[in-house]
């Protein structure tokens, strides 16, 4: 049964369609990836999602509910949640109250202070950073800040995790302990879909592959397929 | 220095002392009396914009130049509602009522402003100030024809009081809200609102609330300052430099602890009122270059000192980093 | 000629001369705060100055007011680079980041703009003062506009395709765009940037200081008189895109046109409107009329 | 060419680099290679000039220039490519070429230096009169690589030139570096994707935590255990 | 967190200690210590510079080379002392200085803050404390209807329809004229001066074709004028500030707009609106003015004393006649008491005839509260421009007004370029 749905969604910038006519799904407890050119419109379709745009048309459900036009943390709340690019943390504050935030606020009904920084430890300690948890975010290597934001993400009790370039600029060892996070999170019963650049994680973790090319949806199946599709291997991997 | 602290602790020693001393400050102005009341009132005035100030930029950043605002409508509120001829309603009504009204204009501008970031949203708070005075004052000429307002005189005990109260019920508000979910909340905006929104912060509601309880207290100060005024019109109600002196002075004190915005509030007042009474033709000079001289060489304001001193009196322990 | 047809003339020819005006303090303050990123909120202070030493130089020594603008401008020039190398430089150099240092060149220039009134008033008295020069009418299709008026739009308009040429055309042009635009990477394609800083902020003083000798020619001075110049400043950098010369430039004129039609129908909301219409802006396109 | 010796630097408060040494000499490639914060960039950042180390020096073509400003740096021959690209956005492709030339010999010879640019780059001779901010995200790498290419420097520092860039553009990038070096060009290069990195450099440092680890020949490195279990994943 | 606490109060009671250290203790009386806030920066500093603050200092030379004021109750002579406050022309930090002066300087007499709405605001603070004020500097008709509450507030300078606008109306029907046109600035100042001049036009016949009210930082009068001249009125009337009455005279020049009557006030009464434009060619522009070198042989000396302090163009035909006799009121009211018991002078004020500059002065008491300069104590109201001098030109009905000059209806040309 698919958690999200998208039908023809839509955004313009200017003059420019970002994203065209995308339909997309996916279902629950799925890990699917997200890949594709700079510029395909892949972010941006993660904040048509996500709330931060609205699809103009289209139209997004998650699990089931119409989601457009809905603002980011109503979204949030319902149990959708994302991850940045460029990392976007609480560079000041320490990494346990910017893992507190979402479990205070995402949750559906909100929680109370005491099980919210339970809730929040707990996650600290499931993404491997106890030992951090006073210090400020922003003085944390890049693959800790991403830790951060997963962490951050999950303490919403998210059902979907949208996780956006989760492995850029890191190093090999790094990249390799984020996919193991990944089976982490998916064995917790959170349903992924990710944009990511680097191949070898995306084809190691995802049962489902979309890539978007211009703004459009060019191909979707298994690694396998997309790996040996000629229309990806034209536009995006190359030789 | 931990300033997100969420949890509270240990409020019964230091809500003790800040009691007592509380109790001389209200005593104040039956053991010195005079004139003394009259500059301790018009420092807790400025330590109540400046505490406002921080409230809301200080953990939101965005930069607010609206506290002239703000405290115009507190004072016009003021000379509606206490004008010379009689008194409408008592004047601690009329204080709330003028906080009310505050917040309400905040509120209005605060559901607008949303969209704006950085230095637009301080350009349009500023603004504000200048289309508030422009309108009422020719609200003023054209059709009401009245020509500045003179409101009822009130001793300077009754004012002191009052504006003591507003101030303790500022900080009592500054200090709970900085430890309270809501002050958590606000601070994730100042430092990643796209953040905080993916993170379910109502993020709009957040800021406005809280840019409503700022005004409030602006508002309610108003109200105290128009009978201290005895007289106004627009141009004396909303004046643009009380925009800027609380960012001054909340800078000049610095606005990394709780007490830096009222230890700049009252050295700033002390020493513009020393310098243009005793110095009163150079006054601008002294302190333009006292301003540049702070900002060059005490980047973290007057209170940044305090922990430099600190360290060298306690023999020279580092601060942890 | 129709009365109305010289009516509608009367509004958009005046709103260009009182466009020109600011135009020229607006892209003064836009190299300052778009380029040299310091919101100097004594921009009108320099004006002042411009103006005071035109009167002092024109009443006393005699020496023309389009002279001076030879003689001022220069001085003035000096004078804000001077200030900018060594105070702002300062700033900016100890400055953690950028956001840090438009707070403290803002509180700077705050301090400065005390300083520089109080110097002017231990110099010339807080009397009025005021001369006139070039007060007659020129006659254009029928609306009459004074000479000094039409002077100062040669001016401003002149100094403002000069300025755009030079932006465009030159190195030190281009120098202040990248500079404008990424001071950190310009210096790193061999651009001096404290330097090329410190001379856009003395453009902008000079700029302030050739509108001050211009405004000198109609209006009385008072060492107060040039906050209101820096508040309509700030007005029109928001409306043209904070940091576009160009659309400061435009914007300027844009407002003069807009000032002058709320004058036709209701003068004394004219103020109130340029802060509706700035706010406005604000609203609904935050970015200014020019900005992307 | 270029003798980084012994340097210390603090990023605020923070020391970001540890008695760091490095040296190039002409017509290498060096490789720098670590972890994000390893300090990489601000070793770039503090031969160019945009830091200055607390202790240590650097010499360039035996020349004293730590401490010296960013622009006499690149007068004298140093180019530095950031990260990020930092393209002048708002200006044309052209007006970017020449903000490269600026440095006062360069800025003579430019239209010269542009046509040999063109040569690598052809893609940018087209869109020569387009602001830099409407270009595609390969094109705006070669517009920066291109960029630090006019100041006719005789070494040239790149900081991960492939970073964000699809797989396909990844590949092309290492093309130009290899072609630069064949013109002659010192290179200095920062990349993630340590094993393409590795093949085209002549020699390489590892930086870890503001210390150099390990330096040595690119094909040493490729085979040193430390190199293969951190960057290469085997 | 200890330490935090305890430095918001400590910081307070730092300032208080600062404050109480600088009172002094109560000396002998060797002076009488005169207080006054003024204004010597700020947008006000101008007026401030040419009308009250000269008469202060000559003042001051007067008495004191004189010995002083014998006081009564100290049984000698005593020197008068100043200290004066910078407001910045700020009302709150006027009333701050207001306050410091009574309570914690104690001074014998204050002195009147300027600008009306400075005075508006201070006539109840100085009420409050008990302080006998004699206002300077502006004055308009909101003062006299709270004048009933004020009973220490006395207003000396004369405004709109006490006795300026009746008269000039007058003036103007008299000349024939039918029709005025009003610019007037978006204050206090505007609303009044339009307010009573539409009152006193149509009670004299004259229509008044618009009234138009521009803010105060307002530049460009380019369109205004024009719009005025169109109008093609008898009277034109500026009731502004020298920052507006100067750039309207200029466009009036430029276009060539000359009515046969102009008012400009206040500005056309100083020197220096004469020397922005030479004084040829503002010949015939009407202004507010109360007496010139010719009104007298005191007010030859008043007028040569202040050129000689402040310069021509400093010289204000309109307010020095008034305030001279503040000081010579306070003067003559303590000698006459003894005292600078409040009370008692406020007493003396309300119920005695002074003999000033202005010849027999006294005021006109509003109830139980203070008193206004009776009209009959003006000289003139009215001043025109005449071959470089403000001639007074229109005055009321009563025995003391003295006009040195014939009023020139219609107004001559401006000159051509």
């Amino acid at each position: 049964m698919p958690i999200l749905e998208g039908e023809k969604v839509t955004k313009y910038f200017g003059g420019l369609a970002a994203v065209s006519k995308v339909d997309f799904n996916v279902d629950q407890g799925e890990v699917v990836g997200l890949i594709g050119p700079n510029g395909a419109g892949k972010t941006t379709l993660f904040n048509l999602i996500s709330g931060a745009f609205v699809p103009k048309p289209g139209v997004i459900r998650f699990k089931g509910e119409n989601i457009t036009g809905s603002k980011p943390h109503q979204i949030c709340r319902l149990g959708l949640s994302r991850t940045f690019q460029e990392v976007k943390i609480f560079a000041n504050m320490p990494v346990m109250q910017n893992v507190l935030l979402g479990s205070l606020f995402g949750t559906p009904t909100g929680m109370a202070s005491a099980n919210a920084a339970k809730e929040a430890a707990e996650l600290l300690d499931f993404v491997g950073l106890s030992a951090v948890g006073k210090t400020p975010a922003g003085g944390l290597t890049l693959a800790n800040q991403k830790r951060v934001e997963v962490a951050r993400a999950l303490a919403t009790k998210a059902e979907l995790l949208l996780l956006d370039e989760l492995m850029a600029g890191l190093n090999p060892t790094e990249t390799a302990e984020a996919m193991e996070l990944v089976t982490r999170i998916r064995g917790r019963g959170v349903t992924i879909f990710m944009i990511e650049h680097v191949m070898k994680a995306i084809m190691g973790v995802c049962d489902r592959i979309m890539v978007l090319h211009h703004g459009e949806k060019i191909a979707d199946g298994t690694p396998k397929e997309i790996a040996t599709s000629k229309t990806v291997i034209e536009v995006y991997l190359g030789e | 220095m931990d300033i997100t602290r969420f949890k509270s602790k240990g409020f019964f020693i230091p809500g003790l002392i800040s009691l007592v001393l509380l109790i001389l400050l209200a005593t104040l102005p039956l053991s010195l009396g005079g004139y003394t009341v009259v500059l301790v009132t018009t420092i807790l005035m400025y330590a109540i914009l400046t505490v406002s100030w921080v409230l809301f930029s200080g953990p939101s950043g965005y930069m607010s130049l609206a506290s002239a605002a703000f405290f115009g409508v507190g004072i016009y509120i003021g000379a509606l509602l206490l004008p010379n001829t009689g008194q409408v309603l008592p004047l601690l009504v009329v204080v709330v009522l003028g906080g009310l009204a505050s917040s309400i204009v905040a509120l209005g501008v605060g559901a607008l402003t949303l969209r704006l970031r950085g230095i637009y949203f301080a350009i349009f708070t500023f603004g504000l100030v200048v289309l508030i005075l422009e309108v009422l004052n020719w609200w003023e000429h054209t059709v009401s024809h009245i020509r500045g307002r003179f409101v009822m005189v009130v001793d300077n005990e009754t004012i002191f009081y009052v504006m003591l109260a507003i101030f303790v019920a500022t900080m009592l508000t500054f200090f709970f809200l900085r430890r309270s979910k809501f002050g958590l909340a606000l601070q994730s905006i100042g430092q990643n609102e796209e953040a905080a929104a993916h993170s379910g912060v109502n993020v709009t509601m957040v800021k406005v609330l809280t840019f409503a309880l700022s005004a409030f207290f602006v508002g309610a100060a108003g109200v105290v300052w128009a009978t201290r005024l005895t007289y106004i019109d627009p141009y004396i109600a909303f004046n643009f430099f009380l925009s800027f002196l609380p960012v001054l002075m909340a800078i000049f004190g610095g606005i990394g602890q709780i007490y830096g915005p009222v230890v700049g509030a009252a050295i700033f007042a002390y020493l513009q009122e020393t310098l243009q009474t005793e110095f009163p033709e150079v006054y601008m000079l002294t302190f333009g270059i006292v301003l540049v001289v702070v900002i060059l060489y005490l980047p973290n304001g007057i209170v940044g000192l305090i922990p430099k001193l600190w360290r060298r009196i306690s023999g020279g322990q580092h601060a942890n980093t | 000629m129709p009365e109305s047809i010289v009516t509608i003339l009367d509004i958009a020819i005046g709103g260009l001369l009182l466009g020109g005006i600011y135009a020229l303090i607006a892209m003064g303050l836009s190299l300052q705060y778009g380029v040299a990123r310091v919101l100097n909120i004594a921009h009108g202070e320099f004006i002042m100055i411009g103006a005071f030493s035109t009167f002092t130089l024109y009443t006393v020594l005699g020496i023309n007011p389009l002279v001076c603008l030879a003689i001022v401008g220069p001085i003035i020039f000096i004078i804000g680079f001077l200030l900018h190398q060594t105070l702002f430089t300062r700033l900016r150099i100890a400055a953690p980041n950028p956001g840090a240092y438009e707070a403290s060149s803002l509180l700077a220039a705050f301090g400065l703009l005390f300083v520089i009134q109080n110097l002017a008033l231990l110099g010339w008295g807080a009397d009025f003062r005021a001369y006139s020069y070039l007060n007659f009418g020129v006659n254009i299709w029928g609306a009459i506009f004074s000479a000094n008026k039409l002077v100062i739009l040669g001016f401003a308009v002149g100094i403002g395709v000069a300025f755009y040429l030079f932006l465009i055309r030159t190195r030190l042009g281009k120098a202040i765009r990248s500079a404008a635009q990424d001071p950190q990477t310009a210096s790193l394609m061999g651009v001096n940037i404290n330097r090329v800083l410190s001379i856009c902020f003395g453009f902008g003083a000079l700029m302030a200081g050739i509108a001050g000798v211009l405004i000198s020619m109609r209006v009385p001075l008072n060492p107060a008189m040039g906050l209101q110049y820096t508040l309509i400043a700030i007005i029109v950098i928001v409306l043209g895109g904070l940091g576009s010369i160009p659309g400061s430039f435009i914007g300027g004129f844009i407002l003069g046109i807009i000032g002058e039609v709320v004058t036709h129908f209701e003068p004394s909301l004219s103020l109130a409107a340029y802060y509706f219409i700035f706010m406005l802006l604000l609203l609904v396109r935050p970015k200014g009329i020019f900005g992307k | 060419m270029l003798e980084v010796s012994n340097i210390d630097t603090f990023y605020g408060k923070a020391q970001a680099l540890w008695d760091v040494s490095l040296r190039i000499d002409e017509a290498e490639i060096v490789a720098l290679i670590g972890a994000n914060g390893a300090g990489k960039t601000t070793l770039l950042n503090t031969i160019s000039g945009l830091l200055r180390p607390a202790s240590g020096s650097v010499e360039f073509l035996g020349q004293r220039i730590d401490g010296l400003a960013p622009h006499t740096i690149v007068e004298l021959g140093v180019s530095h490519v950031p990260e990020g690209r930092r393209l002048f956005t708002d200006m044309s492709v052209r007006e970017n070429l020449e903000m490269g030339a600026y440095t006062s010999g360069a800025w003579k010879r430019k239209e010269e230096t542009l046509e040999q640019v063109y040569q690598v780059f052809p893609a940018l001779k087209e869109r020569g009169g387009q602001l830099a901010r409407t270009l595609s995200g390969g094109e705006q790498q070669m517009l920066a690589m291109g960029r630090g290419l006019m100041s006719k420097p005789k070494l040239c520092m790149f900081d991960e030139p492939s970073f964000g860039l699809a797989p396909m553009l990844v590949l092309e990038v290492f093309q130009v570096m290899k072609s630069l070096r064949e013109q002659g060009i010192t290179i200095l290069l920062i990349e993630q994707n340590v094993r393409h990195t590795l093949e085209i450099a002549d020699r390489g440092y590892v930086l870890e935590n503001g210390r150099i680890a390990l330096e040595g020949e690119s094909k040493k490195l490729l085979k040193e255990e430390l190199i293969r279990k951190a960057y290469l994943g085997l | 967190m200890k330490k935090r606490l305890l430095l918001i109060p400590l910081a307070l009671l730092l300032v208080v200690s600062l404050v109480a250290i600088g009172c002094e203790a109560e000396e002998e009386k060797d002076s009488i210590l005169i207080g006054a806030s003024r204004p010597i920066t700020g947008a006000n500093a101008p007026i401030g510079d040419a009308a009250f603050g000269p008469i202060m200092a000559l003042w001051e030379i007067k008495i004191n080379d004189a010995g002083g004021i014998y006081v009564e109750d100290y049984g000698k002579s005593l020197p008068i002392e100043y200290i004066i406050y910078d407001d910045a022309t700020d009302v709150g930090a006027m009333v701050r200085n207001t306050e410091k002066l009574i309570l914690e300087d104690e001074v014998d007499i204050l002195f009147s803050s300027c600008g009306t709405a400075f005075i508006s605001a201070q006539a109840p603070v100085a009420n409050k404390y008990g302080m006998v004020l004699v206002t300077a500097e502006g004055g308009a008709t909101i003062m006299r209807d709270a004048l009933y509450g004020l009973p220490y507030v006395f207003v000396n300078l004369p405004f709109s329809d006490h006795y300026q606008l009746p008269v000039f109306a007058d003036m103007c029907a008299a000349a024939g004229a039918k029709t005025a046109y009003m610019i007037t600035i978006a204050d206090l100042h505007g609303v009044e001066y339009g307010g009573v001049a539409a009152m006193e036009f149509d009670r004299v016949g004259i229509q008044v074709l618009a009234n138009k009210s521009v803010p105060i930082t307002y530049t460009d009068f380019s369109l205004l004028v024009k719009d005025a001249m169109a109008a093609d009125p008898d009277v034109f009337c500026v009731f502004a500030y020298p920052p507006i009455v100067i750039p309207v005279t200029g466009e009036m020049m430029v276009i060539g707009f000359n009515p046969p009557a102009v008012i400009m006030g206040p500005g056309g009464n100083f020197g220096f609106y004469g020397a922005t434009f030479g004084v040829e060619a503002i010949e015939g522009v009407s202004c507010f003015a109360a007496a010139n070198s010719k009104t007298g042989p005191e007010f030859e000396r008043h007028f040569s004393e202040l050129e000689a302090l402040v310069g021509w163009p400093n010289l204000d035909w309109w307010g020095t006649p008034f305030y001279e006799p503040i000081c010579q009121m306070w003067e003559q009211a303590i000698e006459a008491t003894g005292t600078l018991d409040q009370d008692t002078l406020r007493d003396y004020f309300a119920t005695h005839h002074f003999d000033t500059l202005l010849g027999d002065t006294y005021y006109e008491m509003f109830g139980e509260g203070g008193g206004l300069m009776v009209k009959e104590t003006h000289p003139g109201e009215i001043g025109q421009w005449q071959s470089g001098i403000v001639e007074i030109v229109g005055g009321g009905d009563w025995p003391g007004v003295v006009l040195t000059s014939e009023w020139i209806y219609p107004k001559p040309p401006w000159p051509t370029p």
